[in-house]
């Protein structure tokens, strides 16, 4: 499968591209975070450039590192777990229920398919939600892609063979996720944007005398952990569902023991 | 009259006219087969029944009530349908969960409920899966859950989508004989089917749908002398028809055992088939 | 609410529709950055007045233009004016008092800069959508060599989105035919498992069955795919893409040099 | 040509093989039907056969099969590409996900060998044309009926020329008019001198088209021969497979001398009107035993 040039130097192939893109991330949170964007270097403006293009940036090398190394199962797979996320995250805001619940897809292939390929389904879900639904998803690209990364790490690790530590799991990504996407939600769009629930609870902290981005911050800290962790318990619920076969098609939760061994795994007829 | 459908009018979105002006009436107890090329507005009409779709215009009256202001849900104490795909419905961890999904809707008091289920299970040979994931199963066998699921809800019409699409031999005898069986107990059924054999082996009445107009609608029976004068290849006829019309018999035959009789109506009756045909 | 039924038939005859789709996205990336690069708020009024919205009319797709605007836009926009005008942390010049709240001056003209930020940012790319047909737009990044995988990911959710909304309903319709009652918060939650479990359990057991067909259609095979598909381009929508990349990353280099120094 | 030998196979996590010990051949310029009741392991056959199973599922196996004179266990699925050809039973699964027009996925297999433009149009347009398809060549294969999805997994395999074509329930959504189009399609490519593998629940259609059939019960393959031979076997029934009402007809009528002596039981319309219709003479001339 091709990548995007095949004669790209070594420091451009597929391994080094998610590192790379990794690198940009970070090193834009640490930027934001130094330069104290409360001070007159304009707010909205250079500042929420910066954390657009880093963020952007940096989820474009991870994409196309990651998705460069998927066996064509995978591939198959990521569209179903985009649909999945953008299906749900739907069905769950016209439910008028307080959750998100939109990285189900995500979550589920970080543990099927590894950290690479969670990256990758977070990553392309917003940039599919950004085309079809509102573009105000596409800054968010690199938080879903850390979503799918970090549960495809937790799996790695064995957080996934037993529900309690999986719940774990579920609210450690909630934290990664509440801090990577503060400095968007802060400097690209003024704290507004989320859902009624979220700005008003981003209200209330900066009300309390808090920053822009800190409230930001404890917004997502408070709301994302445990929106996270049913993420994964849904999850937990499809695996178990899933015909047996289905996960022997993908090395990493095969080869690895991500998950418990099922007692039930007998072909029924 | 269980089922009243008159002047029955319905549109797609798109504006296309799925059904235009039908009307028919079925008895309690009766077996009707709905027949027709794909696209004729089969499912559509069936569709209806349940209230999926709303007329455009006309009326459908489903054991006395006129279904406008009833939901599906309230439909659903009336009228069960089986859909054509089982993995629309299939959600429980276990087949008896899944089966006792309706019965649980409907408000069943717990021991009617047990008792639904189990005779559900049994008629449907489904007794040794009961606790295996539904979405374990092969596809012939989830259909019969789905099945199941429907015949629990102990409604007094049952409506089938196809339902012997997909199915091998053994499943297909088994849900002739539950449409007899259930024909027997006094319930009506409806089918929507391409399989025309299990159509003249196991219902009454037959109603053709063209273009979204009834084009024939009357006994099993006779119904083999429309479609050979309307050939139009979409609808094939019976084997034991197409094989009477061979022959140069007049009169249609629709089974093996109508066609035994009429080849030889000698001494004593003959001998029925051991299996559905 | 459902702008991928406009990109996955978006047809029309104007210029604009004919433009090679990269070109588009290059210009929606380029107004965007433009639009964060400079702190004051009349420059992407005049970036969305005099660029954007005549093209959205220029290509006879206003109407769903501004509709889109008016769903997405506008919400988010007033919410930014009531958090930060009451709530933005520093600001003290009170202009107006509403209860115990007070509204700010600093806060309002922060809002009023960030709403039009994002108005720019969902303008260029609403135009994309509106005017490119998503099959296009594919088989261009196909040509520029970008992996199948990722042309093959995009294309394909794009359109199992619709399919899966229709399976939704199915299975809604489903279990209501079974007496299931949706009304009220409660039977809502009560009917979200009946509704995911078919519907997430029937399309992750699709995908191997999808897998295999697609390897037998050869689809990973080494080597260099064709396209039935030629898509549209010329020598100065190439010099055009160039010329607006160098304009965002010199406003980015310029922004980024401001805000370490 | 299809030859497998000796050949087991296992699911994993699975008890007991879903193919057990089966042989058979397939000659250029025949068309072999497998039946049997479900759970018989015709679709896993179908995947042994097409080289997906266990490529892609895992999986142990045994024995051996070859497709054209190459052994699958040695080749890589890529290495079949646009050789053998699989239609599967779910057209929804079938289309690629990949194009937005009717016409464009039909393209998709050409594309990803390398086909230049000119020709993909030239071989594509007569495809659309045999299956009814041209009217809709430029709506969206996520709209279209099932039937049509049908109609166009096939399309998109036959445009690609193969020289095995493996087939699992592919007109199980269509009506009798979408089904004569398919089998027509079939036949055309028997002429052509691919060999075709058929799995089908329909047994008049087949007895009709098919020249051998292969009976499969829970992973064996319990009989195999012509269809005259197999379809009129009276064990069918047990193996899971619906009899044709022709042949359950002539069997009543032979128990009661009423099918002509020496004569084997019919399973296509043309022979069952040939034993009745010596029958009727019969009984007309009042010649009754």
């Amino acid at each position: 499968m091709a990548g995007f040039n095949r004669s790209a130097p070594p420091w451009l192939d597929e391994r080094w591209r998610i590192g790379w893109g990794t690198g940009v991330v970070l090193a834009t949170y640490a930027g934001l975070i130094a330069v104290h964007p409360t001070s007159k270097h304009g707010v909205g403006g250079p500042i929420a450039l910066l954390a657009l293009v880093g963020y952007t940036l940096g989820a474009l090398l991870i994409v196309s590192g990651a998705v460069a190394r998927l066996p064509p199962t995978t591939v198959a797979l990521l569209p179903v777990a985009i649909t999945v996320n953008i299906v749900m995250g739907k069905i769950v805001y016209f439910s008028g229920l307080p959750l998100q619940l939109d990285s189900i897809g995500t979550v589920l292939v970080g543990v099927v398919a590894g950290p690479a390929a969670g990256a990758a389904t977070g990553a392309l879900a917003s940039v599919i939600v950004g085309m079809t639904i509102t573009p105000g998803a596409l800054p968010y690209a690199v938080t879903a892609a850390m979503i799918g990364f970090t549960a495809g790490l937790l799996a790695r690790a064995g957080m996934f063979r037993r529900l309690p530590t999986a719940v774990l799991a579920g609210g450690l990504i909630g934290v990664v996720a509440g801090i990577i996407s503060a400095p968007i939600t802060a400097f690209v769009f003024g704290n507004a944007g989320g859902s009624v629930g979220q700005s008003a609870l981003i209200a209330t902290f900066q009300a309390f005398g808090n920053g822009m981005l800190k409230a930001a911050t404890l917004q997502g800290l408070v709301a994302d952990p445990l929106d996270k962790a049913l993420t994964v318990l849904l999850a937990m619920a499809i695996l178990r569902g899933l015909p047996p076969g289905f996960l022997h098609r993908f090395p990493f939760v095969r080869d690895r023991h991500i998950l418990a061994p099922r007692a039930d795994l007998v072909r029924a007829v | 009259m269980i089922i009243r459908v008159d002047s029955l009018t319905f549109r797609y979105p798109t504006g296309t006219t799925a059904l235009d002006g039908v009307s028919f009436q079925v008895a309690a107890g009766e077996r009707v087969a709905i027949v027709g090329a794909n696209g004729a507005g089969k499912s559509t009409l069936a569709r209806h029944l349940v209230g999926i779709e709303r007329p455009a215009s006309g009326t459908i009256e489903i054991d006395g009530r006129r279904t406008d202001g009833l939901g599906i849900a309230e439909l659903a104490r009336t009228v069960g349908f089986v859909f054509q795909n089982p993995d629309d419905q299939l959600h429980a961890a276990s087949v008896v969960k899944e089966v006792g999904f309706g019965p649980r809707n409907l408000r069943f008091p717990p021991a009617r409920r047990a008792e639904l289920v189990e005779s559900a299970l049994r008629l449907t040979g489904l007794t040794q899966w009961r606790d295996t994931h539904p979405h374990h199963l092969s596809l012939g066998v989830r259909k019969r859950v789905a099945l199941a699921s429907v015949l629990a809800m102990d409604t007094p019409v049952v409506v089938l989508d196809e339902p012997t699409t997909g199915q091998d031999h053994a499943s297909v005898v088994l849900l002739g004989n539950l449409v007899d069986g259930l024909a027997a107990d006094g319930r009506t059924v409806l089918t929507v089917t391409h399989d025309m054999d299990f159509c003249v082996e196991h219902f009454d009445r037959v109603i053709v749908l063209a273009g979204g107009r009834i084009a024939w609608d009357g006994p099993v029976a006779h119904w083999p002398a429309y479609v050979a004068d309307a050939a139009d290849g979409s609808l094939e006829l019976p084997q034991m028809t197409r094989l009477g019309h061979r022959l140069g018999w007049e009169r249609p035959v629709t089974t093996v055992t109508g066609f035994l009789d009429r080849l030889s109506p000698g001494p004593g009756p003959a001998p029925v088939p051991s299996t559905s045909p | 609410m459902n702008a991928v039924r406009d990109t996955a038939h978006a047809t029309g005859a104007s210029g604009i529709h004919r433009l090679n789709p990269l070109t588009k996205l290059a210009f929606a990336v380029t107004v965007t950055v433009c639009a964060f690069a400079v702190v004051d708020y009349r420059w992407p009024l005049l970036l969305f007045g005099a660029l954007l919205l005549p093209a959205a009319i220029g290509a006879g797709v206003s109407r769903r233009f501004l509709l889109l605007l008016a769903t997405f836009w506008v919400p988010a926009a007033v919410v930014l004016f009531l958090i930060q005008g009451f709530f933005l942390p520093g600001a003290h010049d009170v202009i107006a008092r509403l209860g115990p709240l007070e509204l700010k001056r600093e806060g309002v003209s922060f809002a009023l800069q960030t709403a039009l930020h994002i108005l720019v940012l969902m303008s260029g790319f609403f135009l994309l959508l509106l005017t490119t047909h998503a099959g296009a737009f594919m088989s261009a990044l196909s040509e520029r060599k970008v992996s199948p995988s990722l042309v093959y990911i995009v294309s394909a959710s794009l359109q199992i989105v619709p399919a899966l909304n229709r399976r939704a309903t199915r299975i809604l319709h489903a279990q209501q035919a079974r007496g299931q009652v949706i009304h009220g918060l409660r039977g809502r939650a009560r009917a979200l498992v009946p509704l995911m479990g078919p519907l997430i359990l029937g399309a992750f057991t699709d995908v191997g069955e999808r897998a295999a067909a697609m390897e037998t259609r050869g689809f990973g095979a080494t080597r260099r795919p064709t396209s039935l598909t030629e898509v549209p381009d010329s020598g100065a929508q190439r010099f055009l893409r160039a010329a607006m990349l160098l304009c965002a990353v010199a406003a980015v280099t310029v922004n980024v040099w401001g805000v370490l120094r | 040509m299809i030859e497998v030998k000796g050949f087991s196979f296992t699911y994993p996590t699975a008890s007991r093989p879903a193919l057990a010990d089966v042989a058979f051949e397939v000659a250029p310029r025949e068309l072999c039907a497998v039946v049997g009741g479900g759970g018989a392991g015709k679709s896993t056959l179908a995947g042994v056969v097409s080289g997906t199973v266990p490529h892609l599922t895992g999986g142990t196996a045994h024995g051996v099969v070859r497709v054209n004179g190459r052994d699958l266990a040695e080749t890589p699925l890529s290495g079949l590409v646009g050789e053998v050809g699989l239609v599967m039973q779910n057209p929804f699964n079938q289309i690629s996900g990949a194009r937005f027009s009717v016409r464009e996925e039909i393209a998709f297999g050409l594309e990803n060998l390398g086909v230049p433009r000119e020709e993909m149009a030239a071989r594509i347009d007569p495809v659309l044309d045999d299956l009814g398809l041209t009217g809709v060549r430029d709506r969206s294969p996520y709209e279209l009926s099932g039937g049509q999805q049908q109609l166009l997994a096939i399309g998109s395999i036959l445009v690609m020329r193969p020289t095995v074509m493996v087939l699992d329930e592919p007109t199980s959504q269509l009506d009798a008019a979408g089904n004569a189009l398919v089998f027509e399609a079939l036949g055309t490519l028997r002429e052509q001198g691919v060999t075709v593998l058929l799995i089908e629940h329909r047994m008049e259609r087949l007895a009709g088209a098919a020249d051998r059939v292969l009976v499969l019960d829970r992973g064996t393959i319990v009989a195999q021969g012509t269809p005259g031979e197999v379809l009129a076997d009276e064990r069918l029934e047990e193996w899971g497979v619906a009899p044709l009402r022709y042949t359950v007809a002539a069997r009543h009528a032979a128990a009661r001398g009423l099918w002509p002596d020496r004569q084997p039981l019919p399973v296509t319309l043309d022979a069952a009107a040939e034993g009745f219709g010596e029958t009727t003479d019969r009984l007309a001339r009042g010649d009754r035993r």
